[in-house]
């Protein structure tokens, strides 16, 4: 059992879940118990002693039933309130989250970060810093398993979807694909190191073999002739798309969103589904022109127009009520 | 094969003879018992592929079957297990049996319609075995698109019809039994003097008539993608994977309620017969099977929690699911109440009840863990929840199911089972099934993730122990098998009432006639009135 | 056993009624009540359904049970729908994208 | 045995008392099996929901881009079947062998132009390439990389008009089998429970015509004039 124990401790919210697994497990122990503990008691008691005995009738008793009802109750609203709780906290990445990109595909996991480095089925990342993951598949669904950090999220093709964690001791964690995704499904598993700050910045300085995120994706805006129309001022038919990571961009329709990854990501793939106020539907659709990855560099690109990025906020593939209308 | 005493009187069994006076029979016990044969040879076909995951599992690299095999055999268990046994397994066999019998009914309302849903099971049956043995199916059983859609080269089609015609099976027995409990009960017969086990069966079948018909369509449109390649889930059209996620789910969180719900109207029979007492708090027993029938469908999102599903639903269907628990909870506990100054004799049916209670309570209490988010990051999709529905499924459905199966065999054969192999084989299975399956649940908190071929060598030790346990449980479950084929021949003639039990069943002849009583009865006490058997002669053994 | 034989002009008049209502729904259509206009066509849909069910299938004779089988039925489906858009809806409320 | 043996009337079937008793579970059986039926398409008309409201542009647009004319015309053909099939209801209530058997042969004439109607339909897709999954597949007035979400729309078009088709196939098949039995004067005032469920089903199968139609073909339609 080499890594048992050290499957405690691990991440920020990991000793979290453990307490709501205590709790849990009180609970059940102790109705577990009680309703053994009872059968076994009635039964040995109450044994019947002559083929002739004939017990006498109860019918109920009401107020039992409502104690019955209304204590195990209460406690599924504790254990309600305590788990929604703890998943409102497993959901929401800390503002100053070290962002990762991550495609999934059969059978392998393909990590990006913004510096540039690239991994494959290895994540290396500093202890104490908490990192957020925006993930897509570039085929079937699978998903995110950290055992040790206690989290997991599904990987869907066609939309972004997060994960964040702040590992808290370094070390080596399993990374589990969670869900079944074919053959190789027991194979596509890889490995998280958790680094000292020193450590990690040695593994940094390794070199990357590439240039970062933004740059990379500065490269292929010029490859992929988006230049041509998106220039740094404005003119001509196209948004600058200077200043647009983060904020608000008005729609055809009178219709807001603030322009997040899932935004800029369907503005690439989708460029119709939304289209900026002002502004013809002429940008043909990337769709199968660029891949995962390259829409990754792009965003990062885009990103890296606005100087302070904001919040990032609303929407995924298929979106909330932003129906777009014209 | 039936001695001289019992062929004097005419019964169901030997009023006819010949394969077709069975193939094209209309009468109910004789359908219950096609499907009796016909589930227990799917039992043991899941039962097979069980194993080969047990044996597979001793080891972590993964040598025993390839990958693919691997993922065929989890994927055709799960199916095999829950469409073609365990949904058919309580309704089919002994609510077809038992519950016009129990209402003082001749028969089912619609006999033809009865035996045509046998057919559909069989026939489903043959279109999923078929897919086997042409190269079987590796989507699991929950047929997640895209995989299941565009990326499986498997016999997903074929599986698929079976699943679907199986599923018009399902709902036509629920509604012939909803039919039945409404327009067929005896003079006499009102709704609170039904027993327990009626109930059970007619929230069963709401249910089945509720849910089925929206896996059907699942089904339908998987199909359509698959066979004419037009998107309805496929993402890069635009479809929305998560969208079949609900549609499956719809009916499969109420499927297990259809598993459940049969198993705990056995429990109540058993419990009041052999405590011969009424059952404490009947009217909540009878209202909990209703309101886990409704409730039920309110709550699929807990499958969802990590699907990208709005973590605002998420909450609702988190919330919802602890409602679903209370009813269940008030079964337990009325159960237990029955106990309480009972006459508790312990036959093998009552030693199955016994275990039911316990591990449905384990497998129960687990789920809490899993409606509970926080929680459910973690362990979803681990061996966690293998273990929570295999406590669930097998240590209380199947418990259910074979307690019922000994309760009632003396009714069904006119012979009585042997007591002392049924006892031991009843302990085997209790702790073949804890040994193989209470492992799993810390496999799946330290982080096994299910569906897995290989695995990390630290998660060997307890997988070596939950396959040492499913050599236990096999055992545990071929006894049974061989002894009552013994008792069909062997075993001691049966009276008409060998238990000192209350249902209508009990007041015909083991076997009963054809059209099961000789006169319709005529009701005029509440359910579990012991003071009418009792009182009077029992015949014991 | 009693049945209600209803007269051939209750059923003509309710005939009359579907079609006009069917010319009313196309007209409609073409008429731009912005989002009334899907409102407008399933109200009148549901108009239609109940003229069908109420006299042609008789229901309006029917026994309790059957209009409870029949208002359980439309609950269901409303659940199905309701639950699932709850989820549809609400996606992206949070502002992380797959939560 | 013999208290089993009810003479009451010939149609009883062994497993009931009474012929009431055998009416009231036939009945019922429809009604339950009618609520399969609604929850089957069920799960269809909630993929239509969730699809419009994200995708409502392409929606619109090919909802135009359905022959409203066909759609109108197919929905009166079937409400006229229904008239003529709570006809012959009627007819079998009063025991009116001869009014039974027409008003049940008018019912299956518009049944089967209501098919007619679709299959024409259809074939027009066809020619206009609205076929999802065909290679060709393009539909007017949709930006290229929305035409994905117009298959969709049609994907659902043809899995729920093919569908509700088939069930009119079904439907026309009871109609001539009531209407083979009503020839022979199997039903009678007392005994007409076949001819009545028989309406049931087809009604329902109306019902669903009349939803599928306004989704289909009306919804948004008014942007047509915008679009195309
Ligand atoms: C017969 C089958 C059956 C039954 C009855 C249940 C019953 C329950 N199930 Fe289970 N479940 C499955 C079969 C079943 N389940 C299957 C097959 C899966 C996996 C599917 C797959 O992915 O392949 C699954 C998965 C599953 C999940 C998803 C896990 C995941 O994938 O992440 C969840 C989450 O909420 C869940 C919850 C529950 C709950 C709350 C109940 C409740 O109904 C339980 C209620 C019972 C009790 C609570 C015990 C009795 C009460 C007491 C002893 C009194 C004390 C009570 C209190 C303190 C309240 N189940
Ligand atoms: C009713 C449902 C049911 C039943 C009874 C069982 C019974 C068993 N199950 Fe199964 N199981 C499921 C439903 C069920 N299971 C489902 C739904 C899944 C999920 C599938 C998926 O992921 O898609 C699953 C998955 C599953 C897994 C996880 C696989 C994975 O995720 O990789 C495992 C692993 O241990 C397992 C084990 C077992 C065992 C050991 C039994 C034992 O109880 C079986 C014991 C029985 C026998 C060993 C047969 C003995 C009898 C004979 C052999 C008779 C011989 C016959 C004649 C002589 C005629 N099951
Ligand atoms: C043919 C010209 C053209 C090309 C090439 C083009 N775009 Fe665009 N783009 C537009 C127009 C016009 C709009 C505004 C209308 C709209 O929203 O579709 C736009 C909008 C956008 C937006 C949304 C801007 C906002 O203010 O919200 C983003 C992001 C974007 N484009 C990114 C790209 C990227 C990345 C590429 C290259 C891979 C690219 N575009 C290529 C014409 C183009
Ligand atoms: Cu990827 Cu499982
Ligand atoms: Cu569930």
């Amino acid at each position: 059992m080499g890594n048992f124990l050290s499957l405690f401790l691990q991440a920020a919210l990991t000793p979290e879940v453990d307490a709501l697994t205590a709790f849990l497990v009180a609970v059940s122990a102790f109705f577990t118990v009680l309703i053994f503990a009872a059968i076994f008691f009635f039964a040995v008691k109450y044994r019947r002693r002559s083929e002739r005995e004939l017990p006498e009738p109860v019918h109920g008793n009401l107020p039992l039933e409502i104690a019955w009802s209304v204590i195990p109750f209460g406690l599924t609203m504790i254990m309600f309130v305590w788990g929604a709780d703890l998943f409102f906290r497993e959901s929401r990445p800390p503002d100053n989250a070290t962002q990762i990109y991550v495609v999934g595909k059969q059978w392998m996991w393909k990590l990006q970060h913004m510096d540039g480095h690239r991994e494959i089925n290895e994540l290396h990342v500093p202890v104490g810093k908490p990192v957020k993951l925006t993930m897509t598949s570039e085929d079937v669904i699978h998903s995110f398993f950290v055992p040790a950090f206690r989290v997991k999220e599904d990987v869907v093709p066609g939309r972004y979807s997060t994960l964040w964690f702040t590992p808290t001791t370094p070390g080596k964690y399993h990374l589990f694909c969670a869900e079944y995704c074919g053959t190789n499904h027991s194979r596509m598993i890889g490995t998280i190191y958790v680094m000292n700050p020193e450590e990690y910045q040695t593994w940094v300085s390794g070199g990357a073999p590439m240039g970062s995120l933004a740059e990379e994706g500065g490269k292929l805006f010029e490859s992929l002739a988006c230049a041509n129309c998106h220039h740094a001022d404005g003119s001509g038919r196209c948004p600058t798309l200077v200043n647009v990571f983060g904020h608000q961009v008005e729609l055809t329709g009178g219709n807001h969103v603030t322009a997040d990854e899932a935004y800029i990501r369907e503005s690439i793939l989708q460029p119709n589904a939304k289209i900026v106020s002002g502004y013809q539907p002429i940008m043909p659709s990337f769709q199968g022109l660029v891949t995962e990855e390259g829409v990754v560099e792009l965003i990062e690109y885009v990103k890296s127009l606005s100087p302070k990025p904001g919040m990032p906020s609303v929407t995924n593939g298929i979106a909330a009520g932003t129906v777009p209308h014209r | 094969m039936i001695t001289a005493a019992v062929q004097e009187r005419e019964h169901y069994l030997n009023e006819s003879y010949g394969l077709k006076s069975w193939l094209l029979t209309k009468d109910h016990k004789r359908i219950a018992l096609l499907y009796l044969f016909t589930i227990t040879l799917f039992f043991a076909v899941g039962g097979v592929f069980a194993t080969v995951i047990r044996i597979e599992l001793i080891t972590p690299s993964g040598n025993f079957v390839s990958s693919e095999t691997y993922n065929k055999m989890f994927t055709m268990h799960g199916i095999v297990m829950i469409f073609f046994f365990l949904i058919p397994s309580i309704p089919a066999v002994l609510g077809n049996f038992f519950l016009p019998i129990m209402i003082g009914a001749r028969d089912l309302a619609f006999p033809k319609i009865n035996l045509l849903s046998w057919y559909l099971l069989v026939a489903g049956g043959l279109f999923a075995i078929f897919a086997m043995l042409a190269g079987g199916v590796d989507t699991g059983w929950t047929f997640y698109v895209p995989y299941s859609t565009g990326y499986s080269n498997t016999w997903v089609i074929a599986t698929a019809i079976g699943i679907f015609i199986a599923g018009f099976s399902s709902i036509l027995t629920g509604l012939n039994f909803i039919i039945t409990v409404h327009t067929m009960r005896a003079p006499g017969m009102t709704w609170f003097r039904m027993p327990l086990f009626v109930w059970s069966q007619y929230a069963t079948a709401l249910i089945q008539v509720l849910g089925t018909p929206v896996l059907a369509v699942t089904i339908v449109l998987v199909f359509c993608e698959r066979f004419f390649h037009i998107g309805i889930f496929d993402p890069a059209l635009g479809g929305d994977p998560v969208l079949f996620q609900h549609l499956f789910w719809f009916y499969s969180h109420p499927a297990v309620y259809i598993m459940i719900l049969p198993a705990m109207g056995v429990i109540s029979e058993l419990i009041s017969t052999f405590s011969r007492k009424r059952v404490f708090g009947y009217e909540f027993v009878a209202f909990s099977s209703l309101a886990i029938a409704i409730l039920g469908f309110l709550v699929w999102g807990h499958h969802l929690f990590v699907s990208t599903q709005s973590i605002y639903a998420g909450m609702i269907f988190s919330f919802l699911s602890y409602f679903v628990a209370i009813p269940s909870a008030i079964k337990v506990f009325n159960w237990t109440a029955t106990l309480y100054k009972g006459s508790i004799s312990y036959e093998t049916p009552m030693l199955y009840a016994f275990g039911f209670i316990g591990l449905f309570t384990i497998g129960g209490l687990t789920g809490l863990f899993l409606a509970c988010l926080g929680f459910d990051v973690h362990v979803t999709d681990t061996y966690f929840v293998v273990a929570h529905f295999h406590y669930i499924m097998v240590g209380g459905a199947i418990m259910g199911y074979l307690g019922g199966l000994h309760f009632w065999w003396p009714k069904m054969t006119g012979r009585m089972y042997p007591e002392g192999w049924a006892k031991l084989s009843a302990l085997i299975i209790f702790l073949g099934f804890n040994l193989t399956f209470f492992p799993q649940f810390i496999l799946g908190y330290l982080g096994m993730p299910r569906r897995y071929h290989t695995y990390p060598a630290e998660f060997q030790v307890l997988h070596v122990l939950s396959s040492a346990g499913a050599s236990v449980l096999a055992v545990g479950y071929l006894l049974p098998f061989i002894y009552l084929m013994w008792s069909l021949k062997y075993g001691q003639i049966a009276g008409a009432n060998p238990w000192g039990a209350t249902g209508l069943e009990w007041q015909t002849a083991s076997p009963p006639p054809k059209h099961n009583f000789e006169k319709t009865p005529i009701v005029t006490h509440e359910a579990y009135d012991y003071s009418a058997v009792i009182g009077s002669e029992v015949e014991v053994g | 056993m009693t049945q209600h034989v209803d007269s051939v002009k209750t059923y003509a008049a309710v005939f009359i009624a579907l079609i006009i209502l069917t010319v009313v729904t196309t007209a409609v259509a073409f008429v731009d009540l912005g989002p009334f206009s899907v409102v407008a066509a399933l109200l009148i849909a549901c108009g239609k359904m109940l003229l069908v069910a109420l006299f042609f299938m008789h229901v309006r004779h029917s026994t309790r049970l059957t209009r409870l089988v029949l208002v359980g039925a439309v609950l269901w489906l409303g659940i199905l729908i309701a639950f699932t858009l709850s989820d549809v809806f609400s996606r992206g409320w949070l502002g992380v994208p797959g939560r | 045995m013999a208290d089993f043996a009810h003479a009451e009337s010939l149609a009883v079937r062994e497993q009931f008392d009474t012929a009431e008793q055998q009416k009231d579970a036939s009945t019922l059986g429809m009604w339950i099996f009618l609520i399969t039926e609604i929850m089957f398409f069920g799960g269809m008309f909630l993929a239509y929901t969730v699809y419009r409201a994200e995708y409502s542009y392409a929606f619109a647009v090919a909802s135009s881009s359905m022959n409203v004319y066909f759609g109108a015309f197919n929905t009166v053909v079937l409400l006229c079947s229904s008239f003529t099939m709570v006809m012959a209801v009627r007819s079998a209530q009063l025991g009116l062998r001869k009014g039974t058997v027409v008003y049940l042969f008018l019912t299956l004439i518009l049944g089967l132009a209501f098919l007619g109607v679709k299959v024409f339909e259809w074939s027009e897709k066809f020619r206009e390439h609205h076929i999802p999954g065909m290679a060709g597949f393009h539909l007017d007035g949709v930006p290229p990389d929305q035409q994905g979400q117009a298959q969709l729309f049609f994907s659902l078009y043809f899995a729920m008009t093919g569908l509700h088709a088939l069930h009119m196939i079904v439907g026309a098949g009871i109609v001539i089998t009531l209407m083979y039995f009503a020839w022979k004067g199997k039903y009678t005032a007392e005994y007409m429970t076949p001819v009545d469920i028989g309406g049931l089903y087809w009604h329902f199968v109306d019902i669903i015509w009349i939803f599928l139609f306004p989704l289909l073909y009306l919804i948004d339609r008014h942007l047509g004039r915008y679009i195309l």
